[in-house]
């Protein structure tokens, strides 16, 4: 029986403090930078955080069963492939054709984990590994790039604006507000909690806890493939060189959000707010404009390792 | 016990083996000039890095932690050799495996004493490692020229690579370390369960710190060796992916993620394993795509007769 | 993101001085566009590089454009996508927020900048994309492209192949980057080229244009087709590996095992002048000059062609010598 | 009474790597009947159960059930980290208007239905921060609740204090009233034959014994359950302590104002070399906490500890070496390294004192648990078998082992003989009675009031975290220890 010192505050001030850091990083940027509040800037960094908010979604549930999904950044790119080779088949095919297939692979790496006591990490590795072949195997080892048909419906879906601000932002708001629901208030969420929480008292409470663990990949392996059909849709093309490290990302902005990467406790809405940090970060660095390329990746390695230790600092 | 169940037993602490004789195997019979003292040779020297990498990694991992910084840190090392190989190559490879001292107790740091999840903390350093040793290298890729520390890569004691030496040699020391030794065994104990080691009074702190410094410093070896063979300095390349490479090959010689077990012949085998695949795929010509997804079904294959039942 | 893919050191013309061949098709002038008359003198301009100036090309790329900037007299915003192409859109599009009224692209990838070139459109900014060339429109979505024709490179690359080895023998490919379409172009000319030669391609393995994976392809390469009298590699670090790999095989590169590359490194050209080495097809980097030579007549009015594919030099024994000042 | 069998067992057999947990097991369970299952530490009583719920699978025999299941496991199994109130609802969670989780409806309702089970804490806060009684008190209104024709208990009061298990006796009784079939397994006789109707006695996997309790003397229900003779057993009493220690004069271990607020308050203890100091209170007094902060694995706020007139550094390390060890209260998450063999369990602390230069010896560990293994009568195939598999009882006795190992001079016992069997509980008691004759300094914290009172040479009753009297020679009845503790229970009552 675990015993938590004073577990309620730190919940309160892990949350807190993912929001923290970015309510002052974005004052800070708004003061220092002039155009970092142009709505310009403001319709972009939301256009670009939102394909990253619909992986991370998925990501969030799995890690709060206390697992892993790797697999997310492949199967985002061979999302987008299978959305614009759809695209000539009329708008569903498009957009269901990477849904199924990726979250067919992600149901494959739940039933992996789920029934047969295999690391996730080391199973969603292996998907990686897999999905990136498919994708070269579907686009003769990359010299295919499948366009978008122009000025169609699908275009729109990714091209698509209100008020400036893209649909795919709209899209990724609905499905983080759906999945806070899902998550804090119905039987499936409480059993994502429990899963993470403790998996052995789950299943003796009568938790389906390896129904839950295929759910959770399914669903994060059909996110990732809805991303990269947005993005498809959006640049109009079935790009193969993106979704390269993406999972890390997604990891990255899921912790920072607040969300124990061993289980059993994490919300939507830090994951939210950790897709915000990273995206305020990256537009910061280019506002700063001068920094070389070599500094870049110092810079966001700093950014990252200041946000995770003042959270634990926060947390005690 | 019934007879079936030895035999899952069996199969689940010796499957990596029964892979790599399976391949062994397969290559003897299909792949051309496969069985030549030369060709065991290269699969070694390859091997070599990797391994090295892995032997830390395997020693992180029975803690129930993993530390993907290790790819950073060997291009760190290989950014600092040009920089001190002009007083010799002896300081040069002492400033690099500092280097991995430094950035592995940094993480080791990190996760005792601020209390940072491990993959967490070692994914800030994975993202700005590989930044620095490019800041430190100016981005550029620097040949190398001094006769001496090309030798480590080329040279060979009676017929075995020195490479090959020196993981050999890592590999006993590594498998000493963790079954005869306090230290060893507090690792595991501390892997096992984190709230009992600490309750029984062992030093959790100073065995997670050692456990990464170690691991650190196995990571700048590799990047020495690897950096010598290319006989380049190569941050921008150098150990990319490495992480996933050596995890993999960790837990497909049966050491679980979970922690509190770790297995050391099992993780020769698993890097032994994944370079043979490697090899395999490429000298039956196989196209990319192929070869991801056979070695994805390969790694599964493997991690699925070696998983822990329930 | 976190990873940067490996280097593709992607390729793009001959050095400045080098003649240029103007495409045929219709041209593009600024009053077909519509664009207003910028000043290249003290205008704002921005660069988008796609990827970390940790290779030489891309090094001499950025310093190229630079230079040539400071030389105009022109305010240089210079961002790097760090290979993620999301971020190279957003990139672009800060780059046009920050007041950039020319712009400047390396693009990560042929595919996908629709975007960005889209955000341009609508700022009447014209875009030059330099070193690879993009499958949008130009005149509408860009401006043109500078740059060389990957296609071009393997099959002159094929070319120098067929006069090394006399036409026959069984070569390795070493591939760049699964996916990318450098790799994809440098393949297809390659392959055209010796297409009626009695050369023969016993492996074609991807080594992702880097040296060390260069190297321990070749490796395995070697001890299974012993008989391999001939490798093209389609950047030259890769080609670097393999002459590291072929000399522990007891080859000698350039004699027993022909061997030739895509790029004009100052490594690779310094091998071939050395005689260990067959040929360097060139790409250059030293963009800036053109480029802005370009932007400059598009505001006087001039009409620029749909794209200026400047021909590649190349480096053999004969020249490598006295041309390796040229090499980057 | 009996009417017909709700679960009906016939012929089962577990096996688990090598070892048979179950043989060949018959056993019946009818309709409305209190049924006990006794048995020594690894008899298989946890076992028999998992194998009616299903979570085991047997290798063979028949199993028919008649009716929904509902169990309380020994170990509490609930989830920390997720609130009180949705562990308690998990699986049948209120419901809205359009069927989504009424947080609102299921806090209140489980503020409720606890207050009912004498619990007051916040029920949105994490199960986690509640004492371990208060889990188990948590665990039993989830399983009651449940609407089950069958309630399996395995020792449900190993962790409660006489008022909880008042209250969980009441509860018991109120689902036989209601008909309701349960099975009971506890290792406390004066519970079993308080409440039960019938007993199944299993020894090695074997059922020896099935009847009714009321009519079998408790002497051979303890003969039955050991397999040795009634005369054997009848030389013990309840306990197994002696006579009084003979303590020396000055106190090995003095604990001064230990503070870490809100859990405790200013506790001095000190106790002497030989003597046996029992810590007393109510659940939640802070009995764990003063021992925690004593061997330095809790945050102090203030407060020292001497040993020998030495004060100790402020960490478990440095405690350790000073000579201090501690029993942890929770030995799943606090004690056992699982994946370790039972060899290593043991040898662990002492690791520095079998090796040079680091490299251990296997010789002396292999003396070391060998003399353990014998001395303590664990029961185990091999030293090299995983501690894992071993029973509650018998992981408890590796763990002591792991202590007595180190040679240390102040043993802290927090709960010793939770979930032993009344064999095993004699030997530790007898145990901890020969370790305070050498010498050592034992400080015994207990739910049992006659373990504290036979065992202890004084008493120290703890309430809210402060000492509320010391106890000592003719004081140490139950008459006075119940004063003490009781005041609390008085304050409550003014209060409401
Ligand atoms: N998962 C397991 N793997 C291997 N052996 C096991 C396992 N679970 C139980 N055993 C073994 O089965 C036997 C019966 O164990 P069980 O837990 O049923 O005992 P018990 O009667 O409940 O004891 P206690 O009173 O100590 O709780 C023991 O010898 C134990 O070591
Ligand atoms: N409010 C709380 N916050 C944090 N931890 C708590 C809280 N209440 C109880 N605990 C934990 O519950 C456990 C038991 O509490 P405590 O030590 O006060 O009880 P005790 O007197 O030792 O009783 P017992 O040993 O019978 O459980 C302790 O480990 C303590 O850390
Ligand atoms: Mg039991
Ligand atoms: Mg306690």
């Amino acid at each position: 029986m675990t015993t938590l010192t004073a577990a309620t505050r730190t919940k309160v001030l892990q949350r807190q403090g993912a929001a923290v850091a970015l309510a002052v990083m974005v004052v800070v940027s708004w003061l220092t930078f002039p155009r970092f509040g142009s709505l310009d800037n403001l319709r972009d960094l939301a256009l670009q955080g939102s394909f990253l908010a619909v992986i991370a979604l998925g990501m969030t549930f799995v890690i709060i069963t206390g697992g892993i999904d790797l697999s997310v950044g492949s199967l985002y790119a061979l999302g987008g492939v299978l959305a614009a080779w759809g695209s000539q088949h009329g708008f569903l095919t498009a957009l269901l054709l990477p849904l199924v297939v990726c979250g067919g692979i992600g149901l494959i790496n739940g039933l992996l984990i789920a029934r047969t006591n295999m690391a996730p990490f080391i199973v969603t590795l292996a998907s990686l590994l897999f999905a990136r072949g498919l994708l070269l195997a579907i686009t003769d080892e990359g010299a295919n790039t499948y366009q978008v048909v122009p000025d169609s419906a699908f275009v729109e879906l990714g091209r698509g604006t209100v008020a400036g601000f893209g649909y795919p932002i709209f899209i990724a708001a609905a499905l983080c507000v759906l999945g806070g629901a899902i998550l804090n208030r119905t039987g499936f969420g409480q059993n994502v909690f429990a899963t993470g929480g403790a998996e052995q008292s789950a299943i003796l409470m009568g938790v389906p806890v390896a129904r839950t663990k295929v759910l959770v990949y399914t669903m994060s392996g059909t996110l990732a493939g809805l991303a990269g059909a947005l993005t498809a849709a959006y640049l109009q093309s079935g790009v193969t060189v993106i979704g390269v490290g993406t999972e890390l990302d997604a990891i990255a902005v899921v912790v920072i959000g607040g969300t124990l990467l061993t289980g059993g406790m994490g919300t939507v809405l830090g994951t939210v707010i950790g897709v915000g940090l990273i995206k305020v970060i990256q537009n910061v660095i280019n506002q700063i404009g001068t920094l070389d390329s070599n500094y870049q990746s110092v810079v966001s390695g700093v950014f990252l390792l200041i946000v995770v230790v003042l959270q634990r600092i926060l947390r005690r | 016990m019934t007879l079936t169940a030895t035999r899952t037993r069996w199969l689940q602490d010796n499957g990596v083996y029964v892979a790599v004789g399976a391949l062994l195997l397969f290559n003897a019979l299909f792949t051309a000039n496969f069985m030549t003292l030369g060709n065991f040779t290269t699969q070694l020297v390859q091997a070599a890095p990797v391994l090295i990498v892995a032997l830390g990694m395997a020693l992180v991992i029975g803690t129930e932690g993993v530390d993907l910084s290790v790819g950073a840190v060997m291009a760190l090392a290989a950014a600092i050799i040009p920089l001190y190989l002009g007083a010799g190559p002896v300081p040069a490879i002492l400033m690099a495996l500092v280097a991995g001292l430094a950035a592995g107790a940094f993480n080791g740091f990190l996760v005792a004493r601020v209390g940072i999840q491990p993959i967490v903390a070692t994914l800030a350093l994975l993202v700005g490692g590989r930044g620095l040793a490019l800041v430190i290298a100016n981005g550029q890729l620097v040949p190398l020229h001094d006769p001496a520390f090309l030798a480590l890569g080329t040279d060979d004691v009676l017929g075995i690579p020195i490479s090959v030496l020196i993981a050999g040699l890592l590999a006993l020391t590594i498998a000493g370390l963790t079954n005869r030794t306090t230290f060893g065994r507090q690792l595991v104990a501390v892997g096992g369960n984190r709230r009992a080691a600490t309750l029984t009074g062992l030093p959790v702190n100073r065995v997670l710190v050692g456990v990464y410094a170690i691991c650190g410093v196995l990571a700048a070896i590799a990047g020495v060796l690897a950096t010598s063979r290319l006989a380049a300095s190569d941050p921008a390349d150098m150990g990319l992916l490495m992480e996933l490479s050596a995890i993999t090959a960790v837990v497909v010689g049966g050491t679980p993620l979970t922690g509190g077990k770790v297995r050391v012949l099992g993780t020769v085998m698993g890097v032994v394993l994944m370079q043979l695949v490697r090899a395999t795929l490429i000298k039956h010509n196989l196209p990319d795509s192929i070869a991801q997804m056979i070695q994805a079904a390969i790694i599964v294959a493997a991690v699925y007769v070696a998983r822990e039942r329930r | 993101t976190s990873r940067e893919s490996p280097q593709t050191a992607a390729s793009g013309g001959p050095a400045a001085s080098a003649a240029q061949q103007q495409s045929a098709g219709p041209g593009c002038t600024r009053s077909r566009t519509g664009y207003p008359q910028v000043d290249v003198k003290g205008a704002t301009v921005g660069f988008s590089q796609s990827e970390k100036e940790a290779n030489p090309f891309r090094t001499a790329e950025t310093q190229s454009i630079r230079d040539e900037a400071s030389k105009k007299g022109v305010n240089l915003l210079v961002t790097n996508a760090q290979s993620d192409l999301n971020k190279q859109i957003s990139d672009i599009k800060s780059l046009l927020d920050r007041g950039a009224k020319l712009l400047i692209v390396a693009p990560l990838n042929s595919d996908g900048l629709q975007p960005a070139f889209d955000a341009a459109k609508a700022k009447q900014v014209p875009v030059i994309t330099i070193d690879r060339k993009v499958t949008s429109q130009p005149c509408t979505d860009y401006l043109t492209f500078i740059g060389s024709d990957f296609v071009e490179q393997g099959k002159r690359a094929a070319q120098q192949m067929i006069k090394a080895t006399g036409g026959s023998g069984k070569v390795a490919i070493l591939l760049g980057s699964s996916g990318n379409n450098v790799t994809v172009d440098r393949t297809k000319g390659f392959k055209d080229g010796i297409a009626n030669s009695g050369l023969q391609v016993v492996a074609e393995q991807t080594a992702e244009f880097d040296r060390s994976k260069g190297q321990a392809v070749m490796e395995q390469l070697i001890q299974s087709n012993p008989g391999i009298t001939a490798v093209y590699a389609e950047n030259d670090e890769m080609g670097l590996g393999a002459v590291t790999a072929l000399k522990a095989a007891g080859k000698t590169p350039g004699k027993d095992v022909k061997i030739v590359s895509v790029d004009g490194t100052r490594s690779a050209v310094q091998l071939v002048a050395d005689g260990s080495y067959t040929a360097v097809i060139e790409s250059n980097p030293r963009f800036g000059p053109l480029a802005f030579e370009t932007l400059e007549k598009f505001a006087r009015g001039d009409e620029i062609p749909q794209s200026i594919v400047i021909s590649d030099d190349e480096y053999d024994t004969s020249n490598a010598a006295q041309k390796l000042g040229n090499a980057y | 009474m009996p009417t017909d069998p709700v679960i009906e067992v016939a012929g089962v057999t577990k096996t688990f790597a090598g070892v048979r947990a179950l043989d060949d097991v018959d056993f019946t369970l009818h309709r409305g009947e209190i049924h006990a299952l006794v048995g020594e530490n690894g008899a298989g009583k946890s076992t028999l159960i998992k194998v009616l719920t299903g979570i085991h699978t047997p290798d063979g025999g028949r199993i028919r059930r008649n009716g929904r299941i509902s169990t309380i496991y020994q170990e509490v199994n609930l989830v920390p980290l997720m609130s009180v109130a949705a562990n308690l609802f998990l699986g049948r969670e209120p419901r809205n208007r359009i069927g989504l989780i009424d947080r609102a409806r299921r806090d209140a309702e489980a503020a409720e239905l606890l207050k009912s089970y004498g619990i007051t804490a916040d029920v949105s806060s994490p199960l986690g921060t509640l004492a371990v009684g208060e889990q188990q008190m948590v665990a039993l209104a989830r399983a009651v609740e449940a609407d089950a024709d069958v309630v399996i208990m395995d020792e449900p009061t190993s962790s409660l204090e006489p008022r909880e298990v008042e209250t969980l006796l009441e509860v018991v009784h109120k689902l036989h009233e209601a008909g309701i079939a349960i099975i009971y397994v506890s290792h406390r006789m004066d519970e079993l034959y308080r409440i039960c109707d019938t007993v199944t006695v299993l020894r090695d996997g074997k059922n020896v014994h099935s009847g009714p309790l009321k009519e079998l003397p408790r002497i051979e229900l303890v003969s039955l359950m050991l397999g040795r003779s009634v005369n054997e057993i009848q030389k013990h009493g309840t306990t197994a302590f002696g006579e009084d220690h003979h303590a020396d004069t000055r106190p090995v271990l003095e604990a001064r104002n230990l503070t870490s607020r809100p859990r405790i308050n200013g506790v001095d203890v000190t106790i002497r070399p030989g003597e046996v100091v029992g810590l007393a209170g109510l659940l939640g007094s802070g009995r764990t906490e003063t021992a925690k902060a004593i061997i330095g694995a809790l945050p102090l706020d203030d407060g020292t500890v001497l040993v020998a007139g030495t004060p100790v550094p402020r960490n478990v390390k440095a405690a350790t070496r000073a000579g201090i060890s501690m029993l942890a209260e929770d030995r799943k998450t606090e004690g056992i390294i699982p994946n370790l063999s039972v060899r290593e369990n043991i040898v662990l602390a002492a690791l520095p004192r079998l090796s040079r230069f680091g490299v251990i010896s296997r010789k002396k560990q292999d003396r070391i648990v060998d003399t353990f293994v014998k001395r303590l009568r664990i029961k185990v195939s091999s030293p090299e078998q995983k501690v894992a598999e071993l029973s509650g009882g018998n992981q408890q006795k590796v763990l002591l082992a792991r202590w007595l190992c180190t040679e240390p001079r102040i043993l802290l016992l927090d709960e010793p003989t939770r979930g032993i069997d009344v064999g095993a509980k004699a030997e530790v008691q007898a145990l901890i009675d020969e370790l305070a004759r050498e010498g050592l300094a034992v400080m015994l914290i207990s739910s049992e009031l006659d373990e504290l009172l036979d065992g202890a040479d004084r008493l120290v009753v703890l309430r809210d975290g402060a000492v509320a009297g010391e106890l000592e020679g003719a004081q140490l009845t139950r008459e006075h220890v119940l004063a003490a503790i009781a005041a609390e229970v008085m304050d409550d009552a003014d209060s409401h």
